[in-house]
């Protein structure tokens, strides 16, 4: 039975990287065997965790009634499937854009921009607030400034109603700099555990499969 | 009437969400509406599962190119469902969590859905070194700069990056490109996030009041 | 398609012969792995110049070294120079100082994407707790971590030394498996573990097992390490069982995930740290085990100075193809 | 309760005592007959925490009570100690009843159990190896319904100063003001890529991400599909929108004919157009992987919430030679679409770029808006740095003042 499943990860595995040679058949078979499983492996985990758990135990079992709400927005959902009334169906869309708009209004204003903001009003030349100038390192120092001075210019990358022009589009030059300088990092950091990614894959084909590695 | 009531839900359910932030006895408001979110999205997927079927059926039956993979993906969706339904092969039988596990649910994922998903994100090995291969080139003063932050902090994670500058003395470590690489992730690379998340978080707030006022309404159909 | 077919044919029989016929693991000596490196050198330099000349090569080509650099290593005996840093020293020590019998608790925290970089860490882990006749509790905040545990712990047992001791489940160690409800599942075992954990992993009841009997909650529990590869994971744990119920935990972390860990490091709140493959080499160099992480950590050290390889000669590539845009233009 | 448990515990001590002194004579045999005993006498019954302060939590609905005490004298980290016992009497009943417990050196609790209106007292006994020692009662607590939350009161008006400021720019332009707005690259370059395809004849690839409705970025995706899907109906060229959740499927394809009804060409639209693939992250990059090499498409617009697989999709996009347009607000991501897309819109570019390509006065009045939002941040920065650097250094009051107002201002709960 492990021989079996092992032959068939393999399989599967193999299909998989043979898209980078190019499209083939066996990647065919590997992505419509993906595409099937997964889609009815997902419906199953939503129907028994939303429909059964959630629903069907929540009003038989503690009466949250409330709940019946969602069963209507969802039943009116699928009236698309009857042309006359299908416009219905846009009821529980609108409700959802509307509360999605809603909560998000707040949750990031408040995490995104409040919080931000708060975090970057520090002083530059010590670590803490209420110390004296130059208390902190150097190093410190200059990282503090740096900090400071790119979240502020990389704000004014993003202004829309004022042209690049002048000092203003000098202050969004070096803005868009710091923005390149976090992309360049962010992408050179994650190399490192993408590769550890395809050293697990191989480590299973030839290692745990072939039996080639000690 | 089709296109007005849509627009007053919207406005009304956003208006009250925003307001019941401040109003504690509306605090639960939000996970009340996460579990009709759960629930309408189970009843959509009666669509989006139909439609998969649809697709697949049609390719099949009109010999379309490539038929003959529809016929996997169907049979492969209708065994799961099947099996994930009647909670076939489960040692606990109807009344045991689905995933339970040694079910048969559970070992299909385990056999077929975990190799094929970890395969397909190792790939991205390969795509992280041809992207840089062909984006990072000096080609004007930001490609430069993204190449010069990306190089210190991959050369930072090698062996080979602290012995090109292990000659510099203690005194001057942040030079050494361990520590540098450290430093631009701190400094710099905070700064800019900083900028991005800001910059996000009032594009949101303002596409939102779009939304709610009604002046963005293309999601919903401007039938005329 | 005919020659697709023949290829997938290729492929089928080299993985029998493979599979059936080589049942010995394959590995160079330390000569034929220098000459191997040397050739790939050699090759990167020749593309390099081919590369000036003005032919340029494309993405399979990439693609093809990146394989090379990631699965040669697998066989090669070669020794890279590993420094251990003192987050591990500091991991290892605490362990060390644990006496026998002490109870050590270990959440797994990943699902299989991450087991390459943290199973070689869990092995080590284990590999030490059993030597030194600890007792080990596994759990998981993940769905999927226990069954990494077992993995893991199964590989350990057959090694030789350890399976001389004889370990019992239940008695040397046991897998209480995976809980829902992330954090609220740690603040809970503050005060009472068997109403998180009924039964293991298996389906036995909490108290049928004779090592968890008496542990009744995280008072109880010497040391703890956990595996983690994001949320829930080491910040909960540190926010949680550290500082509310005063745990003394060691933690290993996905590359990706380490540098946010400093902090609690810093602070004493971490008693140590693993970060990516890097950390599973560097405790496997501690604890005198040559393991996967060892090996793994070639292999990413390879790949990528392939890609800065591909850099550089991209760039070369670039600047050439520019100076002939710029002679073109002139003429 | 507080009585009765002293008293038992004092009996058995004595007794206790009595026991030793009858064998002391014989202490070989004293050790024999009560070993446990003995162990009993060196272990200890903590003193009592002191000092149960319970208090109504505030800005909530009435469900929770804040309980902190001093603890006991004897629990310094010691193993005698056990953990702290928390009893509950609700108004009305005569007796507490056990509700929970904390372990030994923690000195606080939240009573999520309560209900508004009625009133509460509570003990906590320190449970030790041989016994416990309760507190004295509590104060009685009435926990409230509060009807606003005061501790927000700055968000509330910082919100509302940035909310009524893009309402005002909406306003305004509507008015007839004209406004300038900066060109962006990614969104000039969309009626390009999109003739691009028309000429030569290949399908539009739409991405709207892989997360499900209840995420803003998939809306600000199908806001622009809005846009993108006139401009195509106009050109009458294919476009192919595969999504990985069935309720995007909807509502794309609510989006789409619209957008053909717009175009007047109603007849054009068809619901293959957008079709749900698999929720699963990799299965659905697997497939639209598979698409584009397939069907070869010009012009792919990856936008919305991607996460490991934005650059599969992005690399595979660059090797069948499409142009590609992708935006995202995820900062993690950014890099990748950089790297490999011809066009990035970074962050908020993604949720202004239905507003610009719509052309609309009203929606760009909302850009200039939140331009003023950014405006207020830098403003505050730059003042909040001045003033936090300086204030104390210099010691003058008046930017000590603005450094301390600032950072209360902008704290959130």
């Amino acid at each position: 039975m492990d021989a079996i499943g092992l032959w068939i990860g393999a399989f599967l595995t193999l299909g998989i990287i043979s898209f980078l040679y190019k499209d083939n058949p066996w990647y065919k078979l590997s992505e419509a065997i993906f595409v099937g499983v997964s889609a009815g492996y997902w419906f199953i985990t939503l129907f028994w965790d939303s429909i059964y758990s959630k629903f069907y135990i929540g009003i038989t079992d503690k009466g949250d009634y409330y709940l019946i709400v969602g069963a209507i927005l969802g039943f009116l959902m699928l009236l698309r499937l009857v042309p006359k009334i299908g416009w219905i169906s846009r009821w529980p869309l609108s409700f959802i854009v509307g509360a999605i708009s809603g909560f998000y209004l707040i949750n990031y204003f408040s995490s995104n921009v409040m919080r931000q903001v708060a975090n970057t009003v520090m002083p530059l030349f010590s670590t803490e607030y209420g110390q004296s100038l130059f208390t902190a390192p150097i190093g410190t120092i200059v990282a503090n400034i740096i900090v400071a001075g790119g979240t502020f210019t990389g704000l004014v990358y993003f202004f829309f109603s004022k042209e690049h022009k002048g000092a203003f589009g000098v202050t969004a030059r070096i803005g868009i700099w710091v923005i390149m300088i976090t992309f360049g990092a962010t992408f050179g950091y994650t190399v490192m555990s993408r590769m550890s990614l395809l050293i697990g894959r191989m480590d299973f084909i030839f290692g745990d499969w072939l039996g080639l590695i000690k | 009437m089709r296109r007005q009531i849509p627009l007053i839900i919207t406005f009304f359910i956003g208006t009250l969400l925003v307001v019941s932030v401040f109003i504690p006895p509306m605090e639960s408001l939000k996970e009340t509406f996460t579990l009709y979110f759960d629930i309408i999205a189970v009843f959509a997927f009666f669509l989006g599962g139909g439609n998969l079927l649809r697709v697949h059926l049609t390719k099949l039956s009109r010999r379309k190119q490539d038929w003959v993979y529809s016929i996997v993906t169907v049979v492969g969706f209708a065994v799961v469902l099947v099996i994930g339904l009647l909670k076939l092969g489960n040692p606990g039988g109807i009344t045991a969590s689905p995933t339970a596990e040694g079910s048969l649910f559970q070992t299909l994922f385990n056999s077929i859905l975990v190799p094929l998903g970890s395969t397909m994100y190792a790939l991205l090995a390969f795509f992280v070194a041809s992207a840089s291969y062909r984006a990072f080139r000096a080609k004007n003063r930001e490609a430069t700069i993204l190449l010069i932050a990306a190089f210190v902090i991959l050369l930072g994670r090698t062996p080979f990056g602290m012995m090109l500058t292990s000659w510099i003395p203690e005194s001057f470590s942040i030079l050494q490109i361990p520590s540098l690489a450290v430093w631009i992730m701190n400094s710099p690379n905070l700064a800019g996030q900083r900028a991005i998340m800001i910059g996000i978080g009032l594009g949101v707030v303002s596409m939102s009041i779009r939304i709610i006022l009604g002046i963005e309404r293309t999601y919903l159909g401007e039938e005329k | 398609m005919k020659k697709e077919f023949l290829v997938y044919l290729g492929i089928l029989v080299l993985a029998i012969i493979f599979y059936f016929v080589i049942t010995e693991p394959v590995t160079f000596s330390p000569a034929v792995s220098l000459i191997i490196i040397a050739l790939i050198a050699l090759i990167l330099i020749f593309i390099f110049i081919r590369t000036i000349q003005g032919s340029f090569v494309g993405r399979r080509t990439v693609f093809t070294f990146v394989a090379i650099s990631v699965v040669l290593p697998f066989f090669m005996t070669i020794e890279q120079a590993i420094r251990t840093s003192p987050e591990v020293q500091a991991l290892y020590a605490a362990v060390e100082e644990l006496k026998p019998g002490a109870k050590v608790l270990v959440s797994f925290d990943y699902d299989p994407p991450s087991a390459p970089e943290l199973q070689p860490m869990a092995e080590t882990f284990f590999n030490l707790c059993l030597e030194r006749d600890l007792n080990v509790i596994i759990m998981g905040l993940w769905p999927q971590g226990p069954q990494q545990a077992e993995l893991a712990m199964q590989k350990i047992l057959d090694e030789p030394e350890i399976a001389a001791k004889n370990l019992e489940y239940g008695v040397d160690y046991v897998n209480l498996g995976f809980q829902v409800g992330n954090e609220f599942v740690i603040q809970r075992m503050g005060d009472n573990i068997a109403s998180m954990f009924q039964t293991d992993y298996y389906g036995t009841p909490y108290d049928s097992l004779p090592l968890v009997r008496n542990v009744r909650n995280l008072s109880n529990i010497d040391f703890s390490f956990n595996l983690s590869a994001g949320y829930p994971g080491t910040v909960e744990w540190v926010q949680v069982a550290v500082d509310r119920y005063g745990v003394n935990l060691g933690a290993g972390n996905t590359a990706v995930q380490a540098p946010q860990m400093y902090p609690y490091l810093r602070a004493g709140q971490l008693k140590g740290l693993l970060g990516g493959l890097n950390g599973a080499a560097e405790f496997e160099k501690i604890a005198g085990r040559i393991g996967k992480g060892t090996k793994f950590m070639v292999s990413q050290s390879f790949s990528h100075v392939i890609v800065i390889a591909f850099i550089i000669i991209g760039n070369a590539a670039y600047f050439l193809g520019e100076k002939r845009r710029k002679q073109k233009a002139a003429e | 309760m507080n009585q009765i448990i002293k008293r038992r515990v004092i009996t058995r001590l004595s007794s206790i005592v009595i026991i030793k002194i009858l064998f002391l004579s014989l202490p070989v045999v004293a050790e024999q007959l009560i070993p446990t005993i003995d162990d009993s006498v060196e272990a200890f019954i903590p003193a009592p925490p002191a000092e149960v302060i319970a208090t109504d939590a505030v800005y909530d609905q009435g469900g929770a009570v804040h309980l902190e005490w001093q603890l006991s004298p004897d629990d310094d980290g010691s193993a005698g100690v056990y953990n702290y016992q928390i009893c509950r009497q609700q108004e009305g009943t005569d007796e507490y009843i056990p509700i929970d417990s904390v372990l030994a050196g923690v000195s606080s609790y939240i009573d999520e159990t309560v209900e508004p209106g009625r009133s509460y007292q509570y003990i906590v006994a320190v449970n030790g190896d041989c016994g416990s020692a309760p507190s004295e009662a509590s104060n009685v607590v009435t926990p409230n319904i509060e009807w606003l939350n005061f501790g927000l009161s700055n968000l509330f008006v910082i919100g509302l100063i940035i909310c009524g400021s893009v309402i005002y720019f909406i306003a305004h332009a509507k008015r007839g003001k004209k406004l300038f707005i900066r060109r962006i690259a990614g969104l000039e370059a969309v009626d390009e890529a999109i003739g691009r395809a028309t000429e030569m004849g290949r399908p539009i690839l739409f991405v709207p991400g892989i997360l499900d409705m209840d995420d803003v970025q998939t809306i600000a995706a199908l806001t622009i599909l809005g846009r993108v899907s006139r401009v195509v109906a106009d050109y009458d060229t294919k476009i192919s929108v595969p999504v990985s959740r069935s309720l995007v499927m909807t509502a794309a394809r609510e989006t789409l004919k619209a957008s053909y009804m717009a175009a007047g060409r109603p007849d054009a639209y068809s619901d293959d157009m957008a079709s749900y693939i698999t929720d699963e992250q990799f299965g659905y990059v697997a497939a639209v992987d598979g698409k584009m090499v397939r069907e070869k498409p010009a012009t792919c617009f990856l936008l919305g919430a991607f996460f490991a697989e934005s650059l599969i999709l992005a690399e595979t996009g660059n090797s069948i030679g499409a142009i590609q347009i992708a935006g995202t607000a995820r900062p993690a991501q950014l890099p990748f679409f950089v790297a490999a897309c011809d066009f990035t819109l970074i962050g908020e570019e993604l949720f202004a770029a239905s507003a610009y390509l719509s052309g609309e006065p009203k929606q760009m009045g909302s850009l200039k808006g939140q331009d003023v939002g950014k405006g207020i941040a830098m403003i505050i920065i730059l003042l909040g740095v001045i003033a936090t650097t300086f204030g104390n250094a210099w010691n003058i009051s008046l930017l000590r003042r603005i450094a301390d107002f600032l950072r209360t201002l902008f704290e959130v709960g």
